[in-house]
């Protein structure tokens, strides 16, 4: 149908054209008084994505940060970083990725509930989250002396390939007793498929409010069996 | 870089008798070491034999090579809190009806919670890996300007900080402070009296030693001018063997009445 | 060919990830010692724009002076043009930011004070700030003229999570380091605030004019005291 390749080169226009995530909503305010429907872009963009997967495209089509993203595929990242004169790339530190994982499951929070989690001092790596767009300054804490907020951010949830912080796996589930590696929750790209296996809709979905400080936190019942 | 205490912490140790042979990991802190002992030893994190971890705790931290005194208050901390446990686990329970609070149970609360952060981390770090090798598509636009935007949410406090102190640094190079003239705190005649002094009393003195010995660049200008002035009436002589050596001053053939000179001569041609 | 559909989604990948032009040159050196010639290259290249073209892609492939140019096909421009329209309301120019950041630190300021400190006309940008409710006309300013005062707005401080003005941190600390006071102590307490400090309570304050003419201003005054 001609209405729809016209919609489906607009869509991939529109995908090739933004950084960052396109949301479907965005599409059809740009595409107002043309009759057409979320319901139908959301399936255009469902083809596309199968499209240039089948046809073994560059680029895949990912759903992330509540939006449409093009990313190209994994295996021709050594290509690319060679094109683009790109030689290492900087991975994150423990120490990062431990007070990353902190602010993602207690946000917002501060920098001195950070250092008591890990019992050290961190304000030198929430730094570099800061400069790398990981994290952001979001208020301040009404309590004395005023500390900083932090949240993750878009760029987060982007890097990680989550649609949104309900996706992040139930901390609870993470770790089990007796055994201690088994974290069961699959985040992220699984194995294969970096881009498309992200879609594990709403496992944990929808339940209200982001982690309250309690479910993160042992309930002293527990402990007392064991004396 | 973003992470000091690794690096402290795996310096080269030697390795204590006592100690089994085992490489030191890298240890994002005091819970990471006392986890990781906890796991090295099978205890359940529920019942944890103080008095041993608080033993082995010692033993570690005499071995880690703590540098950083930051790093190493946190350490050290630990450890106090564990000996104070083991100290009123010695103690009996005073009194059994407030249900005998386990002393230890605010450690294996934060220990769990640590547990869950460095598991959560752990998926994460594989994300990361995985995904730092997609890139985003980057085509031009053809229509619009390609000027430079942000999303307003993803504004905060700090950007607009950036943003600020950015824009002030621009402005403040296009506007560079005004020239201050200040009145002269070294006078020519002054030094030349100075110079001509000791060239006289010492016999010979190294110009360019002195000069450098001198903090303040006004005042080694100010030297350097009463050199001239002092070789142009002859009252010292200046001699450089080869090029870029030191210079020497000597007494001159002429002798100067320095003390009659008149100030102003010399104090507006600086 | 396998080693052909390799080559073949590293140069898609090289053109949709870059957005000027790409040269053949450029692609070889990329691909170097993996025995790639550079009437492959080419010949692929060749390939790809009829591809995309046979498939109605939204994209087309051109060939330019400095190379190989993508650029979306031209039918979709008015799509196009509406998208990044409607899009770009949610953001922020570079320019729309240092007017706003100047607003904040230096409030009550005038538009002419503001032309001054970025050396450019900010009327256009500071309509777009009133027109999007982060500054407000706060009175006039009692020099000749009677140029109007702009101050932020409580959407403002709602944006960035602040109660009021006063907890706007000091923007040189804050790039410096964004938590000022980080002491060991609160490793075990984290209740109690350690992290202070940043409050700079009164420098924001009401006063008249907090624009410093001194500190800006180049004064004739002191030169004339030189000669």
């Amino acid at each position: 149908m001609p209405v729809d390749a016209y919609l489906k080169g607009c869509i991939e226009a529109a995908l090739l054209t933004t950084p960052g995530p396109v949301t479907e909503n965005s599409i059809l305010d740009a595409a107002e008084n043309s009759g057409i429907e979320a319901t139908d872009i959301r399936s255009i963009l469902e083809d596309l994505r199968k499209e240039w997967e089948e046809q073994g495209r560059a680029i895949l089509l990912e759903q992330v940060a509540g939006g449409w993203r093009t990313a190209t595929r994994p295996d021709l990242d050594d290509f690319l970083r060679h094109f683009h004169g790109l030689n290492s790339r900087q991975k994150l530190s423990q120490a990062a990725l431990e007070v990353l994982s902190i602010v993602a499951y207690r946000q917002p929070v501060t920098l001195p509930e950070v250092n008591f989690v890990r019992a050290s001092n961190s304000s030198s790596v929430m730094k570099t989250l800061l400069d790398r767009g990981l994290v952001r300054i979001a208020g301040r804490k009404k309590v004395v002396g005023k500390p900083f907020l932090y949240r993750t951010t878009r760029d987060f949830l982007i890097h990680f390939g989550l649609e949104s912080l309900e996706e992040l796996p139930d901390p609870e589930e993470l770790v089990k007793e007796p055994e201690l590696n088994s974290p069961n929750g699959e985040m992220c790209a699984p194995s294969g498929d970096p881009c498309g296996g992200l879609s594990r809709e709403s496992e944990m979905g929808d339940e209200e409010s982001s982690l309250p400080e309690d479910e993160i936190r042992v309930s002293p019942s527990e402990d007392s069996q064991s004396s | 870089m973003t992470e000091k205490t690794s690096s402290r912490l795996n310096s080269p140790t030697t390795v204590l008798p006592a100690m089994p042979p085992v490489e030191i990991p890298e240890f994002k802190g005091p819970l990471d070491l006392l986890l990781h002992l906890i796991q090295k030893n099978e205890f359940s994190i529920y019942d944890i034999p103080i008095a041993i971890i608080c033993r082995q705790y010692h033993e570690y931290l005499e071995k880690l090579d703590l540098l950083d005194l930051d790093t190493a208050g946190e350490f050290l901390w630990m450890a106090s809190w564990l000996l104070h446990m083991k100290s009123r686990m010695l103690l009996p329970r005073e009194n059994p009806e407030d249900g005998g609070a386990d002393p230890r149970e605010e450690l294996v609360e934060r220990l769990l919670e640590y547990r869950r952060v460095k598991e959560f981390a752990s998926l994460l770090h594989e994300a990361d890996l995985l995904r730092s090798c997609l890139w985003e598509a980057r085509i031009a636009r053809n229509i619009g300007s390609e000027q430079l935007e942000v999303d307003w949410e993803d504004v905060d406090l700090r950007l607009l900080a950036e943003t600020y102190v950015e824009t002030m640094d621009r402005f403040a190079a296009s506007h560079p402070p005004p020239l201050k003239i200040r009145p002269m705190r070294f006078s020519v005649a002054g030094k030349m009296r100075e110079l001509y002094d000791r060239v006289h009393r010492e016999g010979s003195m190294s110009l360019l030693r002195h000069l450098d010995s001198r903090p303040d660049p006004e005042e080694v200008v100010t030297l350097f001018v009463a050199t001239l002035e002092l070789i142009r009436l002859g009252g010292v002589l200046a001699e450089q063997r080869r090029q870029f050596a030191e210079i020497y001053l000597r007494p001159g053939p002429k002798v100067v009445d320095l003390q009659n000179m008149t100030a102003p001569e010399y104090e507006n041609a600086g």
